[in-house]
């Protein structure tokens, strides 16, 4: 958290002060709207000011049972349904008490860490156009085909899979996928590990955001961060390790942190992820079994009792946590999802105030934020 | 007999500086002066001297009518507007002004002045080279010093002062 | 039926077609011709062959072909030709369109994409003038309360001033539109009007996103302007000359940049802040301010301004290719005019038929085109290279850069020549 | 006719003048076909307005004024003028002697001594 | 060429390197550099340049005037370079208490040496680009100094007076110069004195213009009274040390240009400028004084008491080529009054740090207060009135002499004499008026604590004052040999 | 000098990538090909079979007229509905089937997974764009149609770059 | 082109009176600058006409230092009005009344 430059006071002199509405029509706000208050070149205060995009997502499961419910809740982060969906079916399989086949948990984990690492490649595109780094926003845009790819291959759509399920996954893996996938994601891990000469080594990139927007490890934990922002700031803190679901804890990987708490090492994180994502798939793919039920067969309405349960899983953007409560009907009763994003955006006006108005986008977007998402 | 393109250039001189007196907007009476700033330099070309007329535009026009436009700016939208000013003493001015022009535009005409015109070459742009670096060196030197105490005055001027006794805090 | 959409009417589009025309002819009428005949009455008509052109002569001489050579080798020497086609505005115009393409092509195969591909079948070459008529069909909205005289002239002034910069530059030997003996700062002062241009168009739409725009477009150009004019005083102390054309003539043997590796590259670096491109696009940031000064720019305007910047970013290349790349030396690869075309004439078939006015050009014209052309494509490659591979650069950083490295580097530039000049390397009764 | 009459000089430059009228001349046709051709609804006021990311402007759009960066511009005034100086001094090198070099070492060593002085006073931005 | 080793050159680099270094140190300060540093760093340099000064004068008796070149080394010269140094002294000196707790200390006296530079180059210039930029060098460090003190709205309007009236000045000074350098080809003033001598008739409207021009340049300068508007609101806005400069300094920078260019530089159109001179001596002495009984502040009554002596010193001016003793007595004067006026300027510093104020209401009681204070501020006052045992008494004699002097070729000098010691008689009651607040008003009340630096200025001007009003004859017969040298270049 | 290696580091990165192929899918001309022919369900084992979730295929002799997919549509949807068709089958006595609008329709599948019939498909069609809202709803004899779709295009891995060919 | 010298010197004349009318009559800050840049030009003009006429080249280095002058007059200028304009919002010297006597 930078303190204010000295010479500049808060909202004293009128005149010197200007409101700046970036969003929600703005190239560099997503669907959301930041009203900054900047003087010469300084920003003196920053409101963030979300929900141009909410949809009522945690209502709308009230009315929708424990099935029809997995196409909706995956809609605030399309980019990460699997992950979005992860919670919601342990949360449903641990209330109506389902056992999931081995194969089909191998499966989920596979799924998750590639829709992981398209979420990942979709932020980072925004992250390079809004430092201006345009073959930043087309390099991950074009290698996040590949995964889309197999993606598509294993669940049948390109964004919206809708591929879990309470009990395990939809589908089996078709035939052959397990060598195109490990063929694929050894050429996608060649391919990140070239964006590290292009933007990550890059002189003036890092230039631009190594020292702006420092979230001291101390701030980063007393606002409730999470995921790469919390990561970033030195907390070693992932719900894959702390918290293992499915099969995590037999998978060998390690979870990132690094010290500064900057936007680049906020911006490092992710990358850093995604190259650990191919890591955890390759071990996956070898440890899975080869064959087996990827599915437990549901009763058509599923009831519960009067139960609650909070599962969370680390997404994209950090821990995610869905909060449910069943009344003994089909419709639970109450779906709270908790998001990494929303949590994220708390820090953003404690980053930007005193830093100059070129960092306000750098910022912005190393908090690992999704703006659908935080609205849900 | 003068010929037309310097008829063109000091009417065009002439009625910028006029309107970047009068014209209400401090913005437009900037562009007015840019402009007769860009005339000046066209009639340093009509007399042969391209080294100054150059210098001119590049000095004057590419910086001072720069930081003039943004100071401009810096002001108020309604001050950027207003012209506060006299009609009585607006009068006496212009009383004044065309008794200058009259009483030393007839002190000219009447000298003999009117009689001069040349025929010799054009001074060499070099020679002001080498007149800066052999007899007024010592003005060349000066003129550093000038300009280093503007640039360290001004700035010691434009800063805020919010901090107090800021010398001994960083 | 939306609003939005009205229908379209034949009858409507006809009329309005027909009132275009209408105004059009009335226009030419009265004020083209006219003007037409003013402009007669000034301009000195060429003599070709003796006798001067007027139009019966003119006409007579279209009749028969061989004998237009003559003419159009007249016209050429004219002002107006060097202004409007050849090293003038034509021929600028057609490299800044050629840079677009290239630069949108490039950019694509570095991003591994494809870049513009269907618009006229071959690769999409005709993709600039589908943009083109694309922004001449597109309403030209002005803010409400924008200054609308400015605004309007703001881009008109900005290709004109990028023009003005294009008349400095020699393309080859004599082919220059402007040979003056004070051409660098003539260029300097050219590229004072900028920053003016720039503020005075974001001051004037009255929006704040442009005016944040221009303030940063006027402090990176000012403060750039700086190191630009410091990079090249090393040339000149070693020329001693100011004009341009004898600066290129001075690089027969060796290109500055042997000797100035570093004003070059402060030069490059200051060019490329001039020229607001990637990474120090500040001014159009478009994550932070819209798109800077030009947010309120609609339709053709923001074409006429796009034209301006591509305009400028061909004068600044030829600039530099004048002077660090030695301009339009370079080896003589054209072969020398046969000369019996021009005594004996060409052997069409039966007959052999005299052309008078060849060759329409020396070879040494067109070997230094050549040469130019080469080198400033070359420099373009270099420009456009960074927009794929760098970042935007914050304001303040910019600025540190400009006045902390460029200007110290700058004059190391000036004290090497200066002491290549004085261990008698260089200068008279040195190498050259 | 004598060859050095006031303002001979004048010939190469207004060609830089022809230049750019001839520019705007070339593109001013541009704007007008586009005026003309271009469809008219003016039943908006909402597009009248300037660019507020969809939101109803408030407030001055003209007042914001970078202070931070002010002290460049009051730079670039003089040492625009050093520079400038400095090739009076450069296209006649060659014709002086070496000792004349040693009034411009002194010009330069003063504006340098001025230049680090503003430099470091620019470079604390939250003075400015 | 000149040469580098010549004074005025070694007085550059002395003072220019100080001036340029200042704001370096400033740089690499750390929290034990205070103020005080500087202070010590400029007044070495001034006191170095004013020793070298008097050990060349000493040295060198066979010194030329009016040289071809650009700067001339000659007893003219001198006398304006050792005044103005001395002012600069008193000026830094007096600065250290009134300084101390302000910021950017080191520009404040690197801006102090600068103008001194402009200054003492301002007289020793002998052409008129050097004149014209070394004018400009005076001037502009003064512009931002009386704006220093940013946070008084007071010092801000008057640096900003003073500027608009400063650049016009300027303004015109480089008209006046462009319209000399037309009629004579050249800059250099004893080219411009050769060709004035032989100027034709029909040129002459054209010369008087410029002398007007110069007149009127300089004349923004001086405070003569046409001219004189800016100067009360810029004197009393300003600090009072820069307003010790400023009327010490810069306007006899402007007498000392006025003596080159006008009554040198122009002798041969002499009987043109002498009515005009006279007749705004005049204006300018009875306007002045006038105006400064007036007056509730201090300052802005001595800011027109300063108007008041631009009378009596150009009473000297337009009698010069009459009388000798005229210019003699200017000189003498000039001297004179650059020492008192800067002494009472840096006891109205004194009385500021510590009392806050500058009424003449609140200033009761004052001798008691701060005696050494009043006692400097009280000899300069009856200096500046003329009173016998000062310095101020010998030169208003010799100038009135002047005045009678010529009044035997010119029946209307007379008056000039005339209005001169009317006027004197009138300063001596507002002076007085003064003293009396100090000295015969007011309560017993303890003594304030005085500032040291100001203290040991007081103690040096009652020393100098008093000095040189019980024995001028020095300064009387230096004078003297610079009339005798002008006259024998003039010959 | 780290600054000036990290540049040049850069600038070779991105010169070197003037070289390499193409990433990209020229749509029109050429087509992702998926796996198998589409997503299917089978009720008996309770698993799907991987493939892409496409526009339905309605095989008219297996329908039942059921409603499962209808109610499993409702709270995802709503974009099925049953309407009645001229034809007569022995297991649809009711005579209604599916209707699908496909400016509604998800593609969420979890139709297949209700029908219990094998009655309705997924299939690899995909290109269903239409000029009016009326032209996306597909009637039980659109939906029984079956796709005829070319599809080539694999991605191609080799040591100049990933490729579709 | 046959111009005389009286021809520059009575536009430059022209410009002087025009700066005199601006500085008697105008009272905000900047116009009043506009007026001394005026009349500086003038004189420029002046200098420069009389360096053809001559012909000279000092009058040439003259108007060099006069410009360089006046754009370190002009930075400080602006830097006092600047500061005034802090302090009082108005860069109207009339609306300036801290000192009056």
């Amino acid at each position: 958290m930078s303190e204010l430059p000295p010479g500049i006071k808060l909202e004293k002199e009128d005149d010197k002060i200007m409101t700046l509405n970036v969003g929600p029509q703005h190239p560099g706000s997503g669907h959301m709207r930041i009203i900054v208050k900047i003087d010469g070149d300084y920003i003196v205060s920053c409101d963030p000011d979300p929900g141009y995009v909410h949809r009522g997502e945690e209502k709308m499961a009230e009315y929708r049972n424990y099935i029809t419910n997995i196409p909706h809740l995956e809609r605030p982060v399309i980019h990460d349904s699997c992950n979005i969906l992860y919670p919601y079916c342990l949360g449903v399989e641990e209330i109506l008490g389902l056992e999931v086949p081995e194969r089909a948990k191998y499966i989920r984990v596979i799924a998750s860490e590639l829709n992981r690492c398209v979420y990942t490649l979709y932020w980072l595109a925004i992250y390079g156009i809004f430092l201006g780094h345009s073959t930043m926003f087309m390099w991950p845009t074009g290698d996040r085909e590949l995964l889309i790819d197999l993606l598509e291959k294993l669940s049948g759509a390109r964004v919206t899979h809708a591929y879990f399920i309470p009990g395990g996954v939809r589908n089996d893996m078709p035939a052959n996928f397990e060598d195109v996938c490990i063929r694929q994601i050894n050429y996608f891990e060649k391919r990140i590990k070239q964006y590290d000469s292009i933007f990550y080594s890059n002189p003036i990139l890092k230039s631009r955001t190594i020292k702006t927007g420092v979230l001291a490890q101390q701030d980063a934990i007393s606002l409730g961060a999470t995921g790469s922002v919390l990561r970033a700031s030195g907390v070693d803190f992932d719900v894959r390790k702390k918290e293992p679901y499915d099969v995590y804890d037999n998978l060998d990987f390690q979870s990132n942190t690094l010290k500064s708490g900057d936007s680049y090492a906020r911006s490092k994180i992710p990358w850093l992820d995604m190259l650990e994502s191919c890591r955890i798939i390759r071990n996956a793919l070898e440890k899975i079994p080869k064959s087996g039920s990827v599915r437990v067969k549901l009763k058509p309405n599923p009831k519960a009792g009067n139960v609650e349960t909070y599962k969370r899983v680390e997404s994209g953007r950090g821990s995610l946590g869905m909060y449910i409560i069943s009344n003994g009907k089909p419709e639970p009763y109450r779906v709270k999802i908790s998001v990494g994003s929303f949590r994220n955006l708390i820090c953003l006006p404690y980053l930007l105030k005193g830093e100059k108005l070129g960092n306000m986008p750098a910022v912005y977007w190393s908090l690992n934020y999704w703006p659908v998402e935080a609205d849900r | 007999m003068v010929d037309i393109s310097f008829l063109v250039i000091s009417v065009l001189t002439v009625v910028c500086a006029i309107a970047s007196l009068e014209l209400r907007s401090l913005i437009y009476g900037s562009i007015a002066l840019m402009g007769s700033l860009l005339g000046i330099a066209f009639f340093f070309l009509l007399l042969d001297a391209p080294f100054v007329a150059m210098f001119q535009v590049a000095v004057y026009v590419g910086s001072i009518a720069v930081l003039i436009l943004f100071t401009v700016m810096l002001v108020k939208r309604e001050l950027i507007f207003t012209k506060i000013e006299d009609p009585k003493r607006k009068y006496i001015g212009v009383g004044l002004m065309l008794i200058l022009i009259v009483g030393l535009g007839s002190v000219i005409m009447d000298s003999g002045l009117k009689s001069i015109s040349t025929h010799s070459a054009p001074i060499d742009f070099n020679e002001i080279g080498e007149d800066f670096l052999t007899y007024y060196w010592p003005a060349l030197v000066i003129m550093a010093l000038i300009l280093s105490s503007s640039i360290t005055g001004a700035l010691v001027l434009a800063r805020r002062e919010n901090i107090e006794n800021e010398q001994h805090t960083n | 039926m939306s609003i939005i959409a009205p229908r379209f009417r034949l009858g409507y589009f006809i009329k309005s077609l027909l009132d275009n025309v209408f105004w059009i002819i009335i226009l030419l009428t009265l004020i083209g011709i006219p003007a037409i005949q003013v402009v007669l009455f000034f301009i000195d008509l060429p003599v070709i062959e003796g006798e001067l052109l007027t139009p019966f002569l003119a006409l007579t001489w279209l009749a028969d072909p061989s004998r237009t050579l003559p003419i159009i080798k007249a016209l050429m020497q004219t002002d107006f030709f060097k202004i409007a086609v050849f090293p003038g505005f034509g021929f600028a115009a057609l490299l800044a369109a050629g840079t677009i393409f290239i630069e949108r092509k490039l950019l694509a195969k570095l991003q591994l994409r494809v870049g513009p591909f269907y618009c006229g079948k071959l690769e999409g070459i005709l993709q600039l003038m589908g943009d083109g008529l694309k922004l001449i069909s597109k309403e030209i909205i002005i803010p409400a309360k924008a200054d609308k005289p400015i605004f309007w002239a703001a881009p008109l002034l900005f290709v004109g001033a990028a023009a003005a910069f294009i008349s400095l530059i020699p393309v080859s030997p004599g082919w220059v539109i402007a040979d003056l003996d004070v051409g660098l700062l003539a260029f300097f002062a050219i590229i004072g009007f900028f920053p003016i241009i720039t503020v005075l168009a974001s001051w004037s739409a009255n929006s704040k996103f442009p005016f944040i725009g221009g303030i940063r477009a006027l402090h990176q150009m000012v403060s750039f302007e700086i190191p630009l004019i410091l990079s090249l005083l090393g040339i000149v102390i070693l020329t001693g000359t100011l004009n341009l054309s004898e600066i290129v003539e001075s690089q027969s043997n060796f290109p500055w940049i042997i000797f100035m590796p570093i004003g070059a590259i402060v030069f490059f670096i200051a060019m490329l802040a001039e020229l607001e491109r990637i990474p120090f696009d500040l001014p159009e940031a478009e994550s932070e301010i819209v798109a800077g000064w030009l947010t309120e720019f609609s339709g053709m305007m923001y074409g006429l301004v796009q034209l301006g910047s591509y305009l400028k970013l061909y004068a600044f290349a030829a600039i530099f290719v004048v002077l660090f790349l030695g301009g339009w030396n370079g080896p003589m690869i054209m072969p020398q005019f046969p000369q019996e075309i021009i005594t004996e004439g060409i052997e069409l078939g039966p007959i052999s038929v005299t052309i008078p006015g060849l060759p329409l050009f020396t070879p040494e014209m067109i070997n230094g085109t050549f040469w130019f052309t080469i080198k400033t494509i070359g420099v373009i490659f270099f420009i456009l290279i960074p927009r794929g591979v760098f970042p935007r650069i914050r304001i303040d950083l910019l600025l540190h850069i400009g006045w902390y490295k460029l200007i110290g580097l700058a004059f190391v530039n000036i004290f090497i020549s200066l002491s290549l000049l004085y261990s008698g390397v260089l200068g008279p009764g040195g190498m050259m | 006719m004598l060859a050095t009459l006031v303002g001979e000089i004048i010939n190469g430059y207004d060609n830089i003048l022809m230049m750019f009228g001839f520019a705007i001349i070339a593109t001013a046709p541009a704007l007008l076909l586009s005026k003309m051709i271009s469809p008219k609804r003016r039943n908006n006021p909402i597009k009248f307005l300037p660019m507020e990311c969809g939101q109803v402007p408030k407030g001055e759009g003209r007042t914001h004024f970078m202070m931070q960066y002010y002290s460049y511009v009051l730079m670039f005034v003089v040492f625009d003028v050093m520079a400038i100086f400095l090739y009076s001094w450069g296209s006649t090198i060659l014709n002086l002697e070496r000792t004349s070099t040693l009034p411009i070492i002194v010009f330069l060593g003063i504006m340098f001594a001025a230049m680090a002085y503003a430099l470091y006073q620019s470079k604390r931005r939250n003075i400015w | 060429m000149i040469e580098i080793t010549s004074m005025p050159i070694i007085l550059i680099i002395i003072l220019g390197t100080a001036g340029v270094f200042l704001p370096i140190i400033s740089i690499i300060q750390k929290k034990t550099i205070s103020s005080t540093l500087y202070w010590i760093i400029s007044l070495t340099a001034l006191l170095f340049s004013i020793f070298y000064v008097v050990y060349r004068l000493i040295s060198s008796d066979t010194l030329s005037t009016f040289s071809e070149d650009v700067l001339t080394i000659d007893l003219l010269g001198n006398l304006f370079a050792i005044s103005m140094l001395l002012v600069a002294i008193l000026t830094t000196v007096g600065s250290l208490d009134f300084i101390r707790k302000k910021s950017h200390s080191s520009i404040y006296f690197s801006l102090i040496l600068l103008s001194t530079i402009g200054m003492v180059l301002v007289a020793y210039s002998t052409d008129l680009i050097m004149l014209f930029v070394a004018w400009e060098l005076m001037s502009i460090p003064t512009y931002v100094l009386a704006g220093f003190l940013k946070k008084n709205p007071s010092s801000n309007e008057s640096a900003l007076k003073y500027f608009l009236f400063g650049a016009l000045s300027s303004a015109i000074i480089i008209y006046g110069i462009s319209i000399t350098y037309g009629l004579t080809g050249s800059t250099n003033i004893t080219e411009v004195i050769r060709i004035f001598s032989t100027i034709d008739a029909e040129m002459l409207p054209l010369s008087l213009l410029a002398i007007s021009m110069f007149i009127a340049g300089f004349g923004f300068k001086m405070g003569l009274v046409p001219f004189h508007m800016w100067l009360p609101d810029t004197y009393e806005g300003a600090p009072p040390t820069i307003t010790a400069l400023l009327a010490a300094g810069t306007k006899k920078a402007g007498f000392a240009a006025a003596i080159r260019i006008i009554i040198i530089g122009t002798i041969a159109l002499n009987f043109d400028w002498m009515v005009a001179l006279g007749i705004i001596a005049i204006m300018t002495m009875t306007i002045g004084n006038i105006a400064a009984i007036l007056q509730k502040n201090l300052t802005r009554m001595l800011a027109y008491s300063s108007i008041g002596h631009a009378g009596y010193i150009l009473i000297g001016l337009s009698t010069y080529p009459l009388s000798n003793i005229g210019l003699q007595g200017s000189l003498f004067h000039i001297f004179n009054h650059a020492i008192m006026k800067c002494t009472a300027f840096i006891a109205i510093t004194g009385v500021l740090i510590a009392i806050k104020t500058t009424y003449i209401e609140k200033i009761k009681g004052l001798g008691i207060k701060m005696p050494i204070t009043a006692l400097g501020f009280t000899i300069s006052l009856l200096a500046l009135a003329g009173v016998p045992p000062l310095n101020g008494f010998w030169s208003k004699l010799m100038l009135f002499g002047a005045a009678l002097d010529a009044g035997s070729t010119y029946s209307w000098m007379y008056w000039l004499a005339i209005a001169g010691v009317l006027n004197s008689a009138l300063s001596l009651a507002y002076y007085g008026w003064i003293i009396r607040k100090m000295y015969f008003e007011g309560e017993k009340i303890t003594t304030i604590k005085e500032p040291r630096s100001i203290i040991a200025v007081m103690i040096f001007s009652i020393l100098f004052i008093v000095g040189i009003g019980v024995y001028p004859e020095p300064i009387i017969q230096f004078t003297d040999k610079i009339i005798f040298q002008l006259t024998m270049f003039l010959s | 000098m780290g600054t000036a290696s990290g540049i040049i580091k850069a600038l070779n990165s991105g010169i070197k990538h003037i070289a390499i192929k193409r990433f990209t899918l020229r749509y029109p001309e050429e087509k992702l090909k998926f796996v198998g022919d589409g997503y299917q369900f089978d009720p008996v084992s309770g698993v799907g079979v991987a493939g892409l979730k496409g526009r339905h295929i309605l095989f008219h002799d297996k329908c039942t007229g059921c409603q499962l997919c209808s109610i499993a549509c409702e709270g995802i949807a709503e974009a099925i509905s049953m309407v009645k068709v001229n034809e007569k089958w022995k297991q649809n006595k009711k005579s209604i089937m599916p209707q699908i609008d496909y400016g509604k329709c998800v593609f969420c599948g979890l139709c297949v997974d209700a029908c219990p019939f094998y009655a309705l498909y997924m299939t690899n069609d995909y290109e269903l764009s239409s000029f009016s809202k009326e032209g996306l709803i597909y009637t039980p004899a659109q939906l029984q149609v079956k796709p005829n779709i070319e599809q080539d295009a694999e991605i191609k891995i080799d040591d100049r770059g990933a490729t579709h060919g | 082109m046959n111009n005389t010298l009286i021809d520059f010197v009575i536009v430059s004349i022209t410009l002087l009176s025009i700066g005199i009318y601006g500085l008697a009559v105008k009272r905000n800050a900047i116009r009043m600058l506009f007026a001394i840049e005026i009349i500086i030009n003038a004189a420029n003009l002046n200098l420069i006409s009389f360096a053809r006429f001559l012909p000279h080249s000092s009058g040439q280095t003259l108007t060099l230092f006069s410009i360089a002058i006046a754009a370190a007059e002009v930075a400080v200028g602006l830097a006092l009005i600047i500061v005034a304009y802090r302090m009082y919002k108005n860069i109207d010297i009339a609306e300036f009344r801290s000192l009056k006597g």
